[in-house]
């Protein structure tokens, strides 16, 4: 199949699909690309996760520091979570200081994860006002064929989930496995010819309007959204949305579970 | 979002330390021409929050590696103002701001009609002069306020207001004290003509039932922040 | 009145109207435009002062901060002051690091102030060698107009003679007035058209050339002078510019001292 | 260079701590197509290093004051991913990256036909996942690999391979272990098929004797790992 | 200005610690020609104080947006070398070295005749070697010897001296010791030929009597550094 | 003689030029244009030289900071080498951060000091794991005619050997002579119309392809060599320029020897 590669045409590509009922890759409206779920990939990480969403792939990774506790928070530790997008992933990204996009990336990811409660601060404490464990998750994109919002949530969450705090090396204790309470997850979606889509493609990204991310927790309930990108939306299309992401969550976190 | 619940912050009768009820909004004022030299401003002041917007254009926008041939360009900055907070804000680079900066652009791109005004610029200033909880809300308001006072085509203005949840109880437009123990934070862009979104974030921890109830209390207080934004921009001072 | 928008012609307009002794707005060669003064106008900043000089509109706010005082001056706090001028105020100004412009007007605004020594900074002094309060002054300008140096200069001074340093927030004693002796006070002077004039106005600015900021102190000393831009007077002309400031900072002195 | 003569790292047959020979090599896998989005990639396992490599181009050169009017520009990205060393590594501008983005993208341009595409550009990203000693000979024999599965005509591939010093014993390809306590590090850059170079550093304290043997290490090295290259490109994956 | 006033700088018959009188300037050395490959250069020598400036153009200015159709563009850049202060100078942007640059880029446009040469570019640049008090002066009066020296056409040569005040007597040209216990730093730049002005800045407090005195004392101080200058660049260097 | 300034016509007039033997300025092949080297230059700086080679001329100068020492080796001090090129040694120098081209130059220089060992870290302790000296060597381009390299290499160590650590002025002791064990020196080599050149000009380097930077120890020691620039070459190529840089840099040693 031949896709227009100018935006306009490609918009109207879409919207024809669209009206059709039919997507660039013969997808349904609400269908997922083919998802791969790994751990356990990175040599010098504590936890680390490689996930594949189509011809999109990420890592997660895991590492440790010991951090000195807020004056204002003596028993807690900290939780960092950053998202670079380097050129390796995509002819559009280039070196230099992060974009406005990848910064919102990083942060809604960062807010799903937070949010959900599912890292207990007090937990990374080691001497109260004097040392705490601050775990820093690292997104990293191999390759961005769209997506890459839910391929990082996902694959930080099963990073955190296999880390071990290494408190051999800090001569802090024994290595212990990182309390990790619940798989908060996120789904995406971008209006795409007038309609609003689950897992766009890099094309569906490049010719569509703009994109809402939810991130639900174990129960249902809601941790973050972020709607991004130019574009009008109407209650009723962000119930619809929602009714998906509580299904999709559920069939997503199953198979993180049974890893 | 702190979640400590063993403070009460609202009583038996459903009323919160500051009098309000659970719906209710602080207090709102609102002022146009503030910054003579601009095309358009506004100065918004709601509860202790205070932003001052300006906006500059349809201008040339340079340089021309930024031009759009079928549109205007919208540029938008929202700062916090150094002695804006309690600890004073280092002036600089700022994830935060970039994000409410982006997600701000992308509401008003989202009414405005940039293609009226091919390879010009609209600059939108938004500063905070002083801040309590919901400043991007604010800053989203009084923008699109600004806009209108700068004549500039919109196809409805933006209102933008928060719920959130407190001692596990669902209110609208937290301040600060119910913010530092909130635990859940819900703001919305709301198009008040046709009740449609253009602007929407959310972090903490909602229920399904609760996420509605805080959702709706956001649709309602659109429709009262909109009635004081139209007095602002049509006679008197807002208020 | 039409003003010519290119400089170039901008700048024969000036000159004209020099030659009949006018001005743009009408003013004569030392009229100042309308002078407001507002103070503790900032709810989060612990000293501030709006002030309105015609069109031109800023804010000064106080802020103060723990430090460390340095190892060659243990009994010493310290005085920062810090100009912004950022798109808000103009469409010229663009976010980003700071012009050398901006630079130069916050670092005259600071010399004034500081080198009046009306800011006693062994005043500052918490527990010698340990902790000292750190006078944090934030300039701020909202809508330029021309004269942003003066602005500054009035609410700076304005807002640091309303301080209060937060000694119980910060948990060292009771909350007290920030100590501050005398008012010095800038008046600055473009030469538009061939002759100086005072608080010239962003278009006077526009077409003119060298611009010189006197400060002087409440008994008539210099505290600080910078000439700007481009452009060649003589001694005579600089007598005549500070014996117009002289008698200038009194009646603005006069004015602060009965806010 | 650490040079702590007192920890043995070499026994008395000669034999290294992995069970290694002086002139051996650790192992080497190598696939490509591992970027789908890129137009060539290359992912290169060397010990415990690992690297990802992908190609963008040729392309369109912008802006266009960096266009070359007779030839393509290369533009080298080496980075280290955070995850990839022990301690963290704080992403951002960092001296020694720059340094080997250079001298990988001067070995590149000396095999790389550029003239064959003028004005436009190619984009070379190599990113350390995994690093243990010899990071940037991983990421040069990658990029190599890459290049060739992009379809860019070069004049050879380039294998890069280090030899160093341990124990005051000259030996091929140093570990992690050993190269903490290494005295000397040579990494070259070897066109396989003329034995000509286009990429040298150094460091450390190698006598006139030692270097040469870690030299013809590195010339001997080259031959074998030019073997897994070209089958990594012409049929199953190279190990 | 340290200001601390029990330190005694002056002794009782007006004679200062390194036994100059109150007008009196510290030891200048200027020599052309210094920097083989610009286009001009100064290396001048006063007190303790080193600048070394060398001058590139006019040169076609580049990139485009910065060209003046009717007049060149003059840069300036003002730095002070890491071993040129008691305490090493970290290398990278300060404030201080962006204001000299700007104010001294003020003073050279005033003399230089820039619209002869329409969208060129000459660059000036002006390097601390050695510090005591008074850099800024040294850095101007060095700049327009080496503007001088590369040939380009200027109304009149800028002398550049300061006076201050140290136990409350105002003196010419403090040397480092002095201006750690000054009151007041009066830098002008002069006009030698004419007696105007294009560079004025003063820190410290002078009461109307001091500052007039600190004022004459630079004025003929100027015509003394203008004697050396002239010597330097019309024959054996000046001294 | 008249030089090309293009670029592609200089590269062929001193390819003509090496084909004859030649070189722009007459020298063979290996010979080196006029050396000065100076010390105790900088009143300001703990140790320093100048070095003037033809046209280029660098200074070098040693200051000293009182460090903590890092935690893994609590009985070291540091060194530390950094090169600016700023806009005045060169019409193509601009200000700003550092190019990829002159971090090369200061690493490379670094190495070649750094991996001799002639600094004893460890002579520089003054309180195990509380106070160590951390020497600093700023090298600084006053001219460039070319071979920078060179230049700095020679500075570099020539203003190591000079230094005096200010034990005084940091109230640690008293001042003592910086202990430096050998004299590293660089050699640098450009291959220029096909054949490799000794000490090349700027122009040589202009229309030239690689460079190779060898630095030797006293004993003939390699400590460091460095590859820069688009280019191929032979061992037997590299084995010529190993030769002549060991009788090169024992030339210039003697020299630094005496002085």
């Amino acid at each position: 199949m031949s896709v227009p590669l100018v935006p306009k045409l490609l918009r109207a590509h879409l919207r024809e699909l669209a009206n059709d009922n039919k997507r660039l890759d013969d997808r349904g409206q609400w269908d997922s690309r083919n998802l791969e779920i790994e751990h356990s990939v990175l040599p010098r990480a504590e936890g680390s996760a490689k996930v594949r969403i189509g011809d999109t792939i990420v890592y997660a990774g895991v590492k440790f520091q010991i951090m000195t506790p807020y004056e204002d928070r003596p028993n807690q530790g900290g939780l960092m979570c950053s998202a670079e997008v380097r050129p390796l992933a995509g002819r559009k990204y280039e070196p230099g200081p992060p974009s406005a996009e990848s910064i919102e990336l990083g942060r809604v990811v960062d807010r799903g994860i937070r949010e959900s409660g599912c890292i207990d601060v007090d937990s990374l404490c080691i001497i109260p006002g004097e040392k705490a464990w601050q775990v820093i998750l690292d997104l990293f994109a191999v390759s961005d064929d769209g997506n890459l919002f839910d391929a990082f949530a996902i694959a930080g969450i099963v990073a955190l989930k296999q880390a071990i705090i290494p408190g051999e090396r800090f001569g802090v204790g024994e290595d212990s496995k990182l309390e990790v309470n619940g798989t908060p997850l996120m789904c995406s979606y971008h209006k795409v010819g007038g309609r609003f889509v689950y897992d766009a493609t890099f094309r569906e990204e490049l010719g569509g309007d703009e994109r809402i991310h939810i991130t639900l927790g174990d129960n249902g309930n809601v941790h973050s959204l972020q709607k991004g990108l130019k574009g009008i939306f109407t209650t009723s299309e962000f119930e619809e949305i929602m009714g998906h992401a509580l299904d999709r969550t559920k069939e997503i976190r199953e198979i993180i579970n049974t890893l | 979002m702190g979640g400590y619940g063993d403070v009460r912050m609202i009583d038996d009768n459903g009323m919160r330390m500051d009098g309000r009820g659970p719906g209710d909004l602080r207090e709102i004022f609102i002022e146009t021409g503030v910054v003579p030299v601009a095309d358009g401003s506004c100065r918004m002041i709601w509860g202790t929050n205070e932003a001052i917007v300006s906006i500059y254009g349809p201008m040339e926008a340079h340089p021309r590696k930024i031009q759009r041939q079928d549109s205007a360009v919208l540029a938008v900055e929202y700062n916090m103002a150094p002695f804006s907070t309690t600890d004073r804000m280092r002036p600089g680079f700022n994830r935060r701001s970039k994000e409410i900066s982006k997600v701000t652009k992308d509401a008003l791109e989202s009414v405005v009609l940039l293609e009226l005004y091919p390879r010009s610029k609209i600059q939108v200033n938004i500063e905070i002069i002083s801040a309590e909880a919901g400043t991007r809300c604010v800053g989203l308001t009084a923008a699109s306020v600004a806009l209108a006072d700068a004549g500039i085509p919109m196809t409805d203005l933006v209102v933008s207001v928060a719920s959130g949840k407190i001692n596990d109880i669902v209110v609208c437009d937290l301040n600060k004290e119910e913010d530092n123990y909130g635990e859940a934070d819900l703001p919305m862009g709301i198009l008040p003509n046709t009740g449609e979104l253009v602007f929407l974030q959310m972090d903490g921890d909602l229920s399904q039932e609760e996420f509605k109830q805080a959702w709706d209390y956001n649709m309602n207080a659109a429709s009262k922040v909109h009635e004081i934004m139209k007095k602002a921009l049509t006679g008197g001072d807002g208020e």
